[in-house]
């Protein structure tokens, strides 16, 4: 029952994530075209593409595909409904290991429909993706950690509202160099450069994404786009303080965002192993640095 | 019950008898001396199966200490049935599986079990010796191989030679202190003598006993010696040979040092025990890790031998009841065990006619008891659970835990050389049963072992009496691992005895009733 | 009757045993199943409370302490004994069909001897009882796994190497303490050890780290953890998963049983905190971590398929480890609950393999691929058991997994904490790697026409999906149990009801998480089918610069990226040495021989022997006339 | 209902529905661009800030997967013709393809060397094609318009045409790829002899014939 109740609020979510995202993507190279003196795409030009894309025919290579297509937009969609939006989530948990696994089984999703393709690019993006995740997945944790520690609570909901009462209160200056760390972590979640090695275009032909054709790539581009929002969303808690209102919270997660464009538009891309040393070197030290100084011991 | 003299009369009557029938091997000679082996195992049996109470037997109407006594009781006769059915197993083996041999083989196997017989049973010291002594010459005479080197069996003439000498002038250094050579009699006079002549006798009496046991550094003869003579030689030195040497030694040390602790430390540094024990504990641990590098089957073997026969005399040495009793396990399931093994060795050399172990692989694939066998072995010598050898462990550990810092690194040694072992012994165990096609793929041919696995003369078939052996000794083994109480309480109650109880003072009251007439030479003082 | 049921749980399977090396092939097999399938519907009928403790003394006596074989249901048996019998029955069930002609291994006596052998280290009262079943089930074990030849072999005695070493010192200090309370059984061996702890005797250090040898060594935390790499994947491939489920939580059953008495109740500042975690507990969390850690990393580097899940067994005992030295209610539950899991996911996972190799003959990965065509129900079973494994939710690794993390929240052992999170990380890289080289990508034209397993193989399969998923969605039926087995220990329950968990620092209904991921799964398919039409092409219709495959002899064997997939974690690691310990083992090993040779051969050498007999003589006596 | 739009491309009226996903079209289009020929040095200033074809939406993309438009930027020669081809199956519909400068059309300068294709409308459908030797980024610009323009009214429908007349299509690409065949006899190059090609535009359908004229009154 209480299910039920609370089914128009998912969809509710799932619409907000996919459309924050999408404008995000939007904006973003909105933005880029800006810094390089560009017009540029118009804000919602993300919409309209995804909207292409599921007007195109499409092909497939077998039910893998399909199904590992599906889960990682649902996997990416779940994990939406445990990060808190204003204060607030459709499930009243937002559960930081809930979402540190849940957004896995989005890329599990991916990786599996992507591998089914039988295009060997393909898994190679995948595993670039993967081991980049092992490069930014701990430092992530470990400054997550160090909330957990001074907050006592896992629950990101509870994290965001200790952080409340004005900017003075935002871990973003309770922990600066935990702060720098998710930052250079956050930059290689989305995958921007320095850290697009998965994608490498002209290199590995985009990679996960080389079969993806019409309404794949479509979900391909939804699930960016929630995992943008997602992202965004998780720094916007962790360290912004949430926000009061819906708009403040988009505007936080807009700054987010075209934080990391900026530095995409002026970096160039690390090779692999460059990039999990480079992850592991300094958002690995900073964040055990952050770690080590708020426990104060191991 | 004077039956029990029949171990020693019998064998002794038979061997000389033997050569009547003629010097050829002939079926005759055969039968008769399998037929007197056997009817001594059923002797033992007989009276195995009924109480045995201890008693005393003297020879020749000679009271103690002047004559002949033997002390009769569960564990000796236990260890007396055990060696003839082994003496019974190699024998007939050795007429199914071996080279032929003239009739002296039999004749000297049949003294071999006179003189262990007589070893285990008597009380006095200079009896002990000389059974020992012909122990030793019949064994060697045995081991001398018809063809080949004969450096090992030179070696251990000179070791036992040297030792001999040792042994027999320490018992006379002790005799001319104590002015008797009853093993009892000299318990009670042992504190009073002086201490010059307690370590020299002591020494030298012991180095015989080490020398025996295979104990490093005086195991040089051992290897070579196995490796030469017949399997069913093998396993008569590994089987009965060393276990008298065992038991014999534990006499000396519960009757004559009073348990081996109570020896004084030298020069406030060392005592005896503690020397013994870490003699032991050195043969443990280094005989196992010559097992792992062992490419010769048999020389395994005899390592294995020694090695077990390092953690006897660890047991031996601390002197606890409890590490007593599991040295006296010991000594039976090391008896069994490597006897089957050196059944499964013999049949693998009469096959392949190599004892290097790998060429025995892949024999297994035609007669998996083979492998079964050599499992069951290696169970045994090693101390799965539920064999003998488990018992023998874990009552040596219990033992050892109780003495301190020594203890406790024996036991450690311990668990280090039985995994040595068991990966020894495996291994080869493995090698039996390792599909022969794998050989040629790894290479590793040697035509010896092809062409006898690819036609195997009859000659080398596994025979009635492998199998019967075989079983028999595994009869025993299931028996002594699953129903290990008979063997305990035997055990407790020899350990018991000898440590001053009842039944010893039978003899100790005799040996009483002379003491104020030697105390009277002043010899010894009160 | 019910008297003598604890008994013939342990008797009567090794004596079946005896009676099935007489039978035929399918029969053998089917006794094995039948057995277990009774073992598992006895054990799910009783409660631990109603069965009678079973005691026949062994009249060893005059050996001090009593021997006999004392059998009692203890609730943490019945637990580990409920989860392993469940598991067993479907993996022998699997056994029963995979055992064919033509892959028949012959081990059903033995692994009917193992079960008995194996229910009875749960059931064992007294140690010895314990030890002869630990012992012979680690002799079994490797009998089963080396009886092959060469590898299989050398895997099997390194198992059984280190599994003596460990029992060998398991007997030496249950001895220790028998020596002082002059019994071996469990219970009182464990009063009086923590009795000693709790007075701050130092025999009690050396003591645990006696029986702490056994079970490390057999759960194989670090160093002990490269055996499982050997002996599971050298195991006969329907035996991996019983080996890998089942027998290597024997170690953890004795961790827990003589940890949590000596830890839990002993009085607060009896023993050394470190981080509020007495120190023992906290090495073993450590010691577990590090376990993760190197499993996961060396899981990644392995190209055979049995050896990355053997690998993956190393670490997931490493999280079961740290669990349960995080000291408290909940790291101790999230221990059992994360083994029960771990017995189905990997069981399922080993299972899998076993089929694939069944109908391809493949182990290696990068030799197959494609298969999730041919083989679609298998794919979902392993796909099922890798988000499990993962800890993904929504499948029933997850469930256990955020129990440890919250443990570790609760003691703030944040370190161990990132130390599991970089080996969860890497799970999710090697399972990926697992699932796309055997089930993904091309499908190699050696296997066109593999089929499906058949149904009664497939059933098992079912079992685990099934199980994997009631347990993701419902906690709780692990979690009752596992509350039982904490009240048996006098520690409170973990707060839960069948789907909500509360943990330290945050609580999760799974059922909610169940079904919103239902709901955006919904969501999304919808999406699916309003988006355009699609068409299925062909495996090799790919995007290839153009470029016709055929036109340059491209066969879908060489158009698969599967063979040194995580290159660049190599590249990185490659400065690591991940496999010193082995490499040490190896060393230590090969010094031990030469030693042994030079005992063989140089003492055994005319030449010496006569010079120490005579040394050895002279100084004695010399000794002796100067004392 | 799909076979009905097809029927006749002349006469075709788009429902409401096509004509709002065309919108969408037209505003995201992705491009595979073929560089082969001189062409390839006219997208960089086309695509970076001078001339930013981005403002319309369009963007490189890495496989034919992905893409809509494909750009043929410069002469081809059999061989590539060959891959071409092959991209542009892959290509999901709707698919559009733009030929840059004479050589698509006729083959421009190299019109009588023997590898290249002087006809490309002969083996893929062109949906536009832009004059000049190269035509500058503004021209390139300005035929992208032309042709956001045509897809909103439906009219690049050229996958249409291809699917429809595969076998004409097809007939016409074996007959030229036969010659990436190793033959050891010298063989008579079909495309120098006026009268071949001819004839093909002979046999070709009428609507295919019609876009031809189309593009030469142009």
């Amino acid at each position: 029952m209480r299910f039920l109740n609370m089914l128009p609020q998912l969809l509710g979510v799932s619409f907000l994530a996919m459309g924050l995202g999408l404008l995000l993507m939007g904006l973003g190279r909105q933005f880029t075209a800006r810094l390089q003196r560009r017009v540029g795409p118009p804000f919602y030009q993300a919409y309209l593409d995804v909207l292409k894309c599921f007007s195109k025919t499409s092909i497939t290579h077998g039910f893998v595909m399909d199904l590992g297509t599906i889960m990682s937009l649902a996997g990416l969609i779940a994990t939406a409904y445990y990060v808190p939006f204003v204060q607030w989530t459709p499930t009243g948990s937002g559960s930081l290991v809930i979402i540190l696994y849940l957004m896995t089984i989005g890329y599990l999703g991916m990786a599996m429909g992507v591998s089914a393709s039988g295009n060997p690019q393909a898994p190679l993006g995948i595993a670039r993706a993967l081991a980049l995740m092992f490069g930014y997945k701990v430092p992530l944790v470990m400054v997550i950690l160090a909330m957990i520690v001074v907050t006592g609570s896992s629950d990101l909901l509870a994290i965001a509202n200790a952080q409340q009462g004005g900017p003075s209160n935002w871990f973003l200056l309770k922990f600066p160099i935990g702060f720098v760390a998710v930052e250079i972590a956050f930059q290689a979640m989305i995958g921007e450069r320095p850290y697009d090695m998965m994608i490498a275009p002209a290199e590995i032909a985009s990679g996960p994404m080389v079969e993806l054709s019409g309404k794949y790539l479509g979900l391909a581009f939804l699930l960016h786009s929630v995992q943008l929002y997602v992202e965004t969303a998780l720094i916007v808690n962790l360290f912004l303080g949430g926000a009061a209102n819906p708009a403040t919270f988009f505007g936080k997660q807009v700054l987010v965002y075209l934080t990391s464009m900026a530095v995409n538009a002026v970096m160039a891309r690390y090779r692999i192993e460059q990039g999990i040393a480079h992850l592991w070197k300094w958002a690995g030290s900073l964040a055990f640095i952050q770690l080590l100084t708020t426990k104060g011991g191991f | 019950m004077s039956a029990a003299v029949a171990f020693i009369a019998a064998p002794l009557a038979a061997a000389f008898l033997l050569p009547l029938l003629g010097t050829r091997p002939t079926w005759g000679t055969r039968a008769a001396s399998l037929l007197t082996l056997g009817a001594l195992f059923a002797l033992g049996a007989w009276m195995l199966a009924g109480p045995v109470p201890p008693h005393v037997i003297v020879l020749g109407g000679w009271r103690a200490p002047f004559g002949i006594s033997l002390y009769v009781d569960a564990s000796s006769l236990m260890l007396v049935t055990l060696f003839e059915l082994l003496a019974l197993a190699a024998l007939w083996f050795q007429h199914q599986h071996g080279q032929e041999k003239p009739v002296s083989f039999d004749v000297l196997v049949l003294v071999l079990m006179a003189a262990g017989a007589g070893a285990v049973l008597t009380q006095d010291l200079f009896n002990l010796f000389v059974f020992l002594e012909i122990a030793t010459v019949a064994a060697l005479a045995l081991s001398a191989p018809q063809t080949g080197s004969p450096r090992g069996v030179i070696r251990y003439w000179l070791f036992s030679a040297v030792s001999g000498a040792a042994m027999l002038l320490g018992i006379a250094i002790l005799y001319s202190g104590a002015g008797t050579l009853n093993l009892v009699d000299l318990g009670a006079r042992w504190g009073r003598l002086a201490e010059p002549v307690r370590w020299l006798s002591g020494v030298l009496i012991l180095l015989g006993f080490l020398v025996k046991m295979e104990i490093m550094p005086f195991h040089g003869w051992a290897p070579a010696t196995y490796r030469r003579a017949p399997s069913s030689v093998g396993l008569l030195l590994s089987g009965v040979v060393t276990g008298l040497a065992a038991f014999s030694a534990w006499k000396f040390f519960a009757l004559v040092l009073r348990g081996g602790t109570s020896l004084p430390p030298v020069s406030g540094v060392f005592s005896f025990s503690q020397a013994l024990f870490g003699l032991g504990a050195l043969t443990l641990i280094l005989g196992a890790l010559a097992m792992l590098a062992e490419k010769d089957g048999k020389r395994l073997l005899a390592f294995s031998t020694i090695s077990q026969m390092g953690l006897v005399l660890m047991a031996l040495a601390l002197g606890n009841p409890r590490a007593v009793r599991g040295a006296l396990f010991l000594v039976f399931s090391h008896a069994l065990g490597k006897s089957l093994l050196f059944l499964v060795a013999g049949i693998a050399v009469s096959r392949t006619r190599r004892s290097e172990w790998g060429a025995w692989r892949g024999l297994g694939q035609s007669s998996r008891s083979l492998v079964w066998f050599w499992f069951l072995g290696t169970a045994t010598v090693v101390g799965l659970p539920l064999v003998p050898g488990f018992w023998g462990k874990l009552s040596f550990v219990g033992g050892a835990l109780g003495m301190g810092m020594w203890g406790k690194a024996g036991v450690a040694l311990l668990i280090a050389a039985t995994v040595a072992e068991s990966v020894a012994l495996l291994r080869v165990g493995h090698g039996l049963w390792e599909h022969a096609d794998l050989r040629k793929r790894s290479g590793d041919v040697d035509e010896t072992s092809a062409a006898a696995g690819a036609a195997p003369a009859c000659k080398a078939c596994a025979g009635v009496s492998y199998w019967a052996g075989a079983l028999a000794i595994s009869a025993g083994i299931l028996w002594m691992g699953l129903w290990p109480a008979t063997f305990t309480r035997a055990f407790a109650d020899t350990a018991a005895a000898y440590a001053g109880d009842q039944p010893v003072s039978v003899v100790r009251t005799s040996t009483d009733a002379f003491a104020p007439r030697r105390d009277g030479q002043g010899q010894v003082k009160p | 009757m019910t008297k003598y049921l604890l008994p013939a749980l342990v008797i009567l399977p090794p004596v079946l045993g005896l009676l099935a090396a007489f039978l035929p092939r399918l029969l053998r097999w089917l006794l094995l199943f039948l057995t277990a399938l009774a073992t598992a519907t006895v054990l799910v009928a009783v409660r631990p409370g109603e069965m009678m403790p079973f005691s026949a003394a062994l009249p060893v006596d005059a050996l001090g302490p009593a021997l006999g074989l004392h059998l009692a249901l203890t609730p943490t048996a019945w637990f580990f004994l409920v989860m392993s019998s469940l598991a067993t029955a479907s993996f022998t069930l699997f056994s029963l069909v995979f055992n064919d002609e033509r892959h028949d291994s012959g081990i059903a006596p033995l692994y009917l001897a193992l079960l008995g052998f194996g229910s009875g280290v749960f059931l064992a009262a007294d140690w010895i009882t314990f030890f002869v079943c630990w012992e012979l089930a680690s002799v079994l074990t490797l009998i089963i796994v080396g009886h092959r030849r060469g590898h299989a072999f050398s895997a099997g005695l390194w198992y059984f190497a280190l599994s003596a070493l460990g029992s060998l010192s398991l007997l030496a200090g249950a001895w220790w303490i028998a020596l002082h309370n002059g019994s071996f059984r469990i219970d009182d061996s464990l009063v009086t050890l923590t009795g000693w702890v709790a007075s701050g005797r130092a025999a009690a250090w050396p003591v645990l780290g006696l029986f702490s040898l056994a079970f490390l060594t057999k759960a194989a935390l670090f160093p002990f953890h490269m055996w499982p790499a050997f002996a599971h994947a050298e195991a006969p491939d329907d035996f991996s998963p019983f080996l890998s489920g089942v027998l290597i939580k024997y170690g953890i059953y004795g961790l827990f049983v003589v940890w949590v008495p000596v830890f839990f109740h002993t009085p607060e500042g009896a023993v050394r905190t470190i981080s509020g975690i007495p120190w023992p507990l906290y090495i073993l969390g450590w010691v577990s971590a590090l376990t993760a850690v190197v499993g996961t990393l060396m899981a990644i580097f392995t190209n055979d398929a049995k050896r990355l899940l053997a690998w993956s067994t190393v670490a997931n005992l490493g999280y079961i480890g740290t669990a349960l030295s995080a000291h408290s209610v909940l790291g101790t539950a999230a221990a059992l609950f994360h083994l029960a899991n771990h017995m189905v996911f990997k069981g399922a996972m080993f299972t899998t393999v076993a089929a694939v190799k069944w109908r391809t003959g493949e182990r290696e990965m990068h030799r197959m691929g494609g298969l999730a065509l041919r083989m679609p129900l298998t794919f979902m079973t392993f796909l099922l058991a890798i988000i499990a494994a993962a800890g993904i939710p929504p499948m029933s690794g997850f469930a256990s997994k955020w129990m440890i993390f919250q443990a570790l929240f609760e003691k703030q052992l944040v370190f161990q904490a990132t130390a599991l999170f970089f080996a969860s990380t890497g799970a999710f890289l090697y399972l990926y790697r697992a699932l796309h080289s055997i089930f993904l990508g091309q499908l190699s034209t050696r296997h066109e026409h593999v089929r499906e397993v058949p149904f009664l193989m497939a059933l098992p399969m079912v079992a685990f999906m099934l199980a994997l998923m009631a347990v993701g969605f419902a906690p709780g039926l692990i979690l009752k149990p596992v509350n039982w087995v904490l009240a048996s220990h006098g520690l409170d329950a973990v707060r839960s009801n069948w789907t909500i968990v509360v943990g330290a620092t945050a609580h999760i209904d799974f059922a909610t998480l169940f079904g919103v991921f239902g709901f955006a799964a919904a969501l999304v398919f919808l999406f699916f089918v309003l988006g355009g039409r699609r068409t299925k092409v062909p495996m090799m219709d790919n995007y290839t610069s153009g470029e016709d495959p055929a036109d340059w002899g491209l066969t879908p064997e060489r158009y698969q990226y599967a063979y040194a997939f995580y290159q660049p974690i190599r590249v990185l690691f490659s400065r690591i040495p991940l496999g010193a310990t082995e490499a040490l083992f190896a060393r230590v090993a090969r010094a031990l021989v030469r030693t042994g040779s030079l005992v063989a051969d140089g003492f055994a050498s005319a030449a010496f022997s006569t010079w120490s007999i005579l040394l050895g003589a002279a100084l004695l006596i010399l000794f002796g006339v100067l004392s | 209902m799909e076979d009905a739009v097809l029927f006749n491309l002349r006469d075709e009226r788009q429902s409401a529905w096509e004509s709002v996903l065309n919108y969408f079209r037209k505003r995201s289009m992705w491009m595979l661009y073929y560089c082969t020929g001189c062409g390839a040095i006219e997208l960089p200033p086309s695509m970076t800030s001078r001339y930013d074809m981005e403002r319309f939406g369009m963007g490189p993309m890495a496989t034919p997967r992905q893409a809509d438009l494909l750009l043929i930027t410069g002469y081809l020669s059999v061989k590539t013709l060959k891959r071409v081809i092959r991209s542009y199956e892959q290509m999901q519909e709707p698919k559009y393809v733009v030929g840059f400068g004479s050589c698509p059309i006729n083959g421009g300068i190299y019109w009588d060397a023997y590898p290249v294709i002087n006809h490309l409308e002969l083996f893929i459908p062109v949906d536009m094609s832009i004059a000049g030797c190269m035509p500058r980024p503004q021209a390139v610009l300005d035929a992208f318009q032309k042709l956001m323009d045509e897809i909103q009214a439906g009219k690049a429908v050229g996958y249409k045409r291809y699917r429809k007349h595969l076998d004409w299509y097809k007939r016409n690409q074996d007959a030229v790829l036969a010659r990436t065949e190793a033959v050891l006899e010298p063989w008579e190059d079909p495309f120098s002899d006026a009268a071949l090609v001819e004839s093909l535009w002979n046999d070709a359908p009428a609507e295919v014939k019609e876009m031809r004229e189309v593009r030469h009154d142009a």
